[in-house]
């Protein structure tokens, strides 16, 4: 009992580091100049859903309805819920609402009003991720799959921990936002390298790290079945860095660490729908085949014309649409490979990634018209090209100038709310009142 | 010989690198600068205390080329950097008098 | 049982994070002169607590004794102390022990000596911190709240995880040891803006990471309080940084990296004593009310003229203080907005906060002076000037200069302990002796 | 029962952390031009050894069998493992697999062919380190200790997280790598300073963080066992601190933050085998001895003239063999300094030592050599010169040029893979298509 | 035209930039750079091992002047950076052919 | 007086100083600088993407002398410099009108 209580909220701590992870893995790799607004992004995320959570969208994802499409107006302010089990379940939830719309943000780098992406983050949090998160998470009354648990999961798909709720959802938005909001200025012609590799591993390292709680914490128990999950998440992420390496070696002659956080990161989304469902070996498997798949993928983009600048796509909707469409052969409880095979599976496996991601396009698509013709969601050039993070947030990231040495790197005047600028001006008089 | 310097907006140093390429200019050395001018620098805001910074980024250029060419390579840098718009940028023409190729020790023209 | 130790030493580990969490926060937020040693001082209150609590620190602090004020000599060397229950605990503890002083070292960044933050490290924590923990900590034998039980405590002060013992606590001393070191060289005039904001995005994210160890953690078992107290601090944090960006947007035009990390550290300050105790609406509200209170409030040390460097008042006094008296309108139990009200907890919830701050801000004053006035507390001015980390630790911070470079960024001579010399000093000769 | 499954599950996830903490503590250290290359040596760990262990590995270390030297091929592909705890066990173990591999890592900085690397990781693991971690960590039957546990456990030696199994086998490899592979091309002449220490710092935390998981975790439940060994490993990981900077106080003048982050992993190696076997005073003891000895060892190399890059034997050889011996003296349970001594223990606690380093060396050195003289181990000298992340890796670590800047630090030419060049290549016309 | 080139100590440019101004210059192209000199370096120590860093950090100022100017931008560069510590840098006067202004085109004087 | 600006390999810029020191020089400026030139730059590759880097990293020299210095400095630089393989880099000389010491005030040859 507190075994699984702790396990569950350890989870869920874990799940929330994953999208500070994901602020460092994806600020990382833009320019420099815009590593803050990017790390913005996944913050403002967690700000928002948070707030948003409390207030209606737990209730309206998991509250008590005869509807197979979302939930009730139960549980405003998360009224009249009690007891551990429920209560950690509101918090585990909660964390894969922030992560879900914060990993869109990597298709619009550098370029998306700060203020446009917020409301974004409220308008498709609350249209597209509640209800689709009702249709794969809500098992119903006592967890009986019965009439009121969402469709998705009440039709038997396999998804474990959200490989369609979750990047599905958030790929195909993906795709559409960076329709919406267009190209990079100097996109294909500018190199936009990252900025920081160390920070991206270690973005990466904390994305795995809380993954587990993501996989094995859908257990919702500290039970066997989350060691399987745990071990098959392990496994999926490291084959993945394998296969992603090796396209790399045999593609470009060169093994790369963002390839190697990439890798890890392909196989983790492409484990998520599966771990509990698939053998140690088939998680291996899965993941070899999710990170050469991926390392190509994030080619598309460059053929196709459109700037999902840091490859949510190639990463998020394929490898997640790959691990939950590959269940439909890899499942111990259905799969083509398998005795017990069942061929329904992998239609339905099908079927829902598609509505998933279908739904989630369209839905995104206009949402990012919409904030588009309003109150605009593209930044102007100028700005663009001085830099985001001096335009949206008069920041910038870093000021290493002085790093071995004893002055200020850019000179500037006094800050403004200083109300008696100090008299005296020359180094020689001005010690500051020690002991004022 | 002259050595012309120029100090360029930082994205128009590769306009300005193709323009001398085509030129048949071979060799640039390049510093990061920056500028203070008429241009503006920009403000940044840390918990409500803003902080003006004077200083606008540069690419500063430095080509070191025979006497007759000193103008046309002026010329090709100024057209390449120009934007039109304040901070543009200066070029200027000093006199050089030897110049060493330090792989071979060749010397002048030769040298560059 | 297992379920609640696990929980509790999940949640120490947790808590212990957090202190590096804070020496990044604070780290990124100095100048990149100085990363180091603000990182040394919380490594520094991480060193020398730790080894003080197994000596002396727990017994006086938790050890029976009918004193209202302190503990007892009884468990020395953490002698006579059995089973998992007591053990996670005295760990637990520990780290609420440690990283209270390392909140304090934010008001003093680039100008203490190394060796005066060290030694008022020891007698802080040992005159100030353990007697406070013991107040606010000390639930007395049996957690009976008896005349053994800490003063504040037993006097129905409401204070989950520590608004006072920790935040108040620490902000009243980073107070005083402000005024006792002066302000640094330059204040007002240069500026002094964060090196590495990405450094600060990810403390931020550890410290709230670490957090959920640290009020979650404080219901001592895996169970509904605990999961209450999860949700009720992902709310503030996030509503704290709604509160802060809005006041940025409205007062600055931008709302920045920096006052998002901030609000959310707002906000788990101002939530730290209120977890248990509110509902989640009143987490939103409370954390948004202290993410503008905490953005206004980081502006007085312009008006008053004292050097807070990274806003330890603004944010932990403040926010501390606020977070313990609004309980009085915000607590379920006796809150002046609830059916059940009781003005009396208004006034213990002030009291507590007076009386914490006020001890606090004497004895940091007076340990700070007797430090300055006996081995020397402040830097001497070319080291400032130069740097703290060249001249406290023969260090600095960067190196980038080879960044995308195949050579040395600065030259130096060979270093001193290499008996025999290289004998070939010149490139072609020198390939080391490979296969030695 | 679902709190130990809990606890070792997290457990696991800790320690798989601490790889890439180890990454980052590494990579902060190396000059920035071989940064990525010292990071993907871990992150090649990570992804290999957690392959190999799901196919093979954890089979040939635990797989049932009468011998005591290794386990058997009962368990290829994890086959026929079910439940929590065993489940869980399987997860736990994997992580100590993959991070003593990746501990060698830290002596062959810059300079070691990454292909070659990854052999490497294969062989070493699967021929040393699966053996020596059955000879310590396989209890047999039961947990019975009988015929079929590990020789060195089943001989009463005591090492509860690993001193021999994991430190001093990892730096005795360390020491026949660094001799394999000869010294850097001007070591002992170039400065080879840390380019980034905010990032060791990063990485000791993490690593600290995550050795709770180690040490603690090894109890294998959430008992007061578990706590024990938490509280000591925290103990000595601070003492540890004292002990080297008081060591640099006195050699050097200044203590560093170098030695800092040395210090608390020094006294966490040294406390791994001793963690529930002294009692918290013992562990301040152990750690403040072993961060002074550490502080005086990292020296060795200079004398011997061996490139140990980031002092792998100094820390992980000389600090596990310090703490496995000294349980002979500080052991609660035999050591000379308490009743009940025994001077056996020391004894086979000293032969362990010996066994585990000279099997790792012996095996390190040939299979080094074997991968030297066949596909080559050491980069060649250009690439050296100009940096391994540029030749091995086809990245850069840093691109931060840009910071407060709009523009690109670095030209270059448009991406390979983009089909129809950008017709528009002056900025006036580039927009590129937004709303495409 | 003159280029007045000037290396001086980084925490004294903002007082130099200040005076120059006060004097009447609208432009400076600033660069950071490393002195080798009579200032000695400082000192690291990483694990026991002393690194000597023989580098001092400085600020190089480059000012493009009318010819009559020159003198005085001299005088008042080095007035105000001057601390009579060593180190304090210095400060060199060299020919310049022409100066043009990108943005127009100018050259000369009614390039500066 | 004259000016010796010099651009060489990163790695032989140790060499450069000792020499410098050796022939008596007692004081250098050095920026980091990036050269274009026949030396080829790297290419990188990012998810697939390649990015060539024409830019080769540099040291930046300059060193007043004398005007009967001026040849065999820029000799011991070179000398010092060289590598024989593409991309040593290359020294040249112009002249100085004056120089000025600003913790003295001293000029000329004083002035070094
Ligand atoms: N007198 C000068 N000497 C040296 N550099 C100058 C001078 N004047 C301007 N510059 C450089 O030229 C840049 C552009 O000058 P600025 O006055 O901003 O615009 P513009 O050249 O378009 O009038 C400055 O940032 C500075 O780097
Ligand atoms: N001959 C020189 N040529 C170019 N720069 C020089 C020369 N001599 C000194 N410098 C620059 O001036 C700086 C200050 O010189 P230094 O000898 O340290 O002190 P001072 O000028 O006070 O005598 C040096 O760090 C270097 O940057
Ligand atoms: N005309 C020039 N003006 C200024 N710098 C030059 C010139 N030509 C070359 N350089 C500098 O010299 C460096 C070496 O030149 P490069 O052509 O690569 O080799 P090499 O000098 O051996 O022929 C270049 O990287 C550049 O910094």
């Amino acid at each position: 009992m507190s075994g699984n209580t702790a396990w569950v909220l350890m989870s869920a701590a874990l799940v929330m580091l994953m999208t500070p992870g994901l602020a460092l893995f994806y600020g990382g790799m833009t320019r420099a100049k815009g590593v803050l607004n990017m790390m913005m992004m996944s913050f403002a995320a967690l700000a928002i859903v948070s707030v948003l959570w409390v207030i209606y969208g737990y209730s309206i994802t998991f509250g008590e309805s005869d509807s197979q499409l979302f939930g009730s107006f139960d549980h405003i302010g998360l009224h009249g819920l009690n007891g551990a089990a429920v209560l950690s379940f509101v918090a585990f939830q909660l964390m894969f609402a922030i992560i879900t719309p914060a990993l869109i943000s990597g298709a619009v780098a550098d370029r998306a009003k700060f203020i446009g992406w917020c409301v974004f983050v409220v308008l498709w949090v609350s249209l597209i991720y509640f209800p689709v998160a009702n249709w794969v998470f809500d098992f119903g009354a006592d967890g009986a799959l019965g009439d009121d648990a969402g469709w998705i999961v009440a039709w038997g798909v396999q998804d474990f921990a959200g490989g369609t709720a979750v990047h599905v959802n958030a790929g195909a938005a993906a795709l559409a936002l960076a329709l919406v909001l267009g190209k990079r200025l100097g996109w294909k012609r500018d190199p936009m390298r990252p900025h920081n590799l160390p920070l991206v591993l270690l973005g990466a390292a904390l994305l795995w790290f809380g993954w587990f709680g993501f996989n094995a914490g859908s257990a919702l128990a500290a039970n066997g079945l989350a060691a399987t999950a745990f071990i098959n998440t392990q496994a999926a992420a490291s084959a993945a860095i394998i296969g992603w390496l090796v396209v790399e070696q045999v593609r470009d002659g060169r093994p790369t660490s963002l390839g190697a956080a990439s890798g890890a990161v392909a196989g983790l989304v492409a484990i998520t729908p599966a771990c509990a469902f698939v053998s140690p070996l088939g998680a291996v498997l899965l993941g070899v085949l999710a990170g050469a798949l991926c390392a190509l993928a994030v080619g598309l983009k460059w053929r196709f014309g459109f700037d999902d600048s840091l490859d949510v796509v190639g990463v998020h909707l394929v490898g997640g649409a790959f691990g939950s469409i590959a269940l439909g052969f890899l499942s111990l409880e259905g799969g083509l490979l398998y005795e017990g095979r069942d061929i329904a599976l992998l239609g339905k496996q099908t079927v829902a990634v598609l509505a998933v991601g279908t739904f989630s396009f369209v839905g995104a698509f206009i949402i990012g018209k919409a904030i588009d013709m309003t109150i605009g969601f593209r930044l102007d050039e100028d700005s663009e090209v001085e830099g985001i993070d001096l335009n949206e947030h008069a920041e910038s990231g870093y000021d290493l100038t002085a790093a071995t040495r004893g002055h200020r790197g850019l000179p500037g005047t006094p800050p403004v709310g200083a109300p008696e600028p100090q008299d005296a001006r020359h180094d020689a008089g001005d010690k500051g009142s020690v002991n004022a | 010989m002259k050595l012309v310097t120029a100090v360029v907006k930082p994205h128009k140093w590769e306009d300005v690198r193709e323009a001398l390429e085509t030129f048949g200019i071979t060799g640039i050395t390049v510093t990061e600068a920056s500028g203070f001018g008429r241009q503006k620098g920009h403000t940044e805001v840390y918990r409500g205390a803003e902080y003006d910074v004077a200083l606008v980024p540069k690419m500063r250029l430095e080509v070191v080329v025979d006497d007759e060419d000193a103008g046309d390579v002026v010329g090709v840098i100024a057209k390449a950097a120009q934007t039109g718009k304040i901070g543009d940028g200066k070029v200027w023409v000093s006199p050089v008098d030897t110049v060493v190729r330090v792989r071979t020790g060749e010397e002048g023209t030769a040298a560059l």
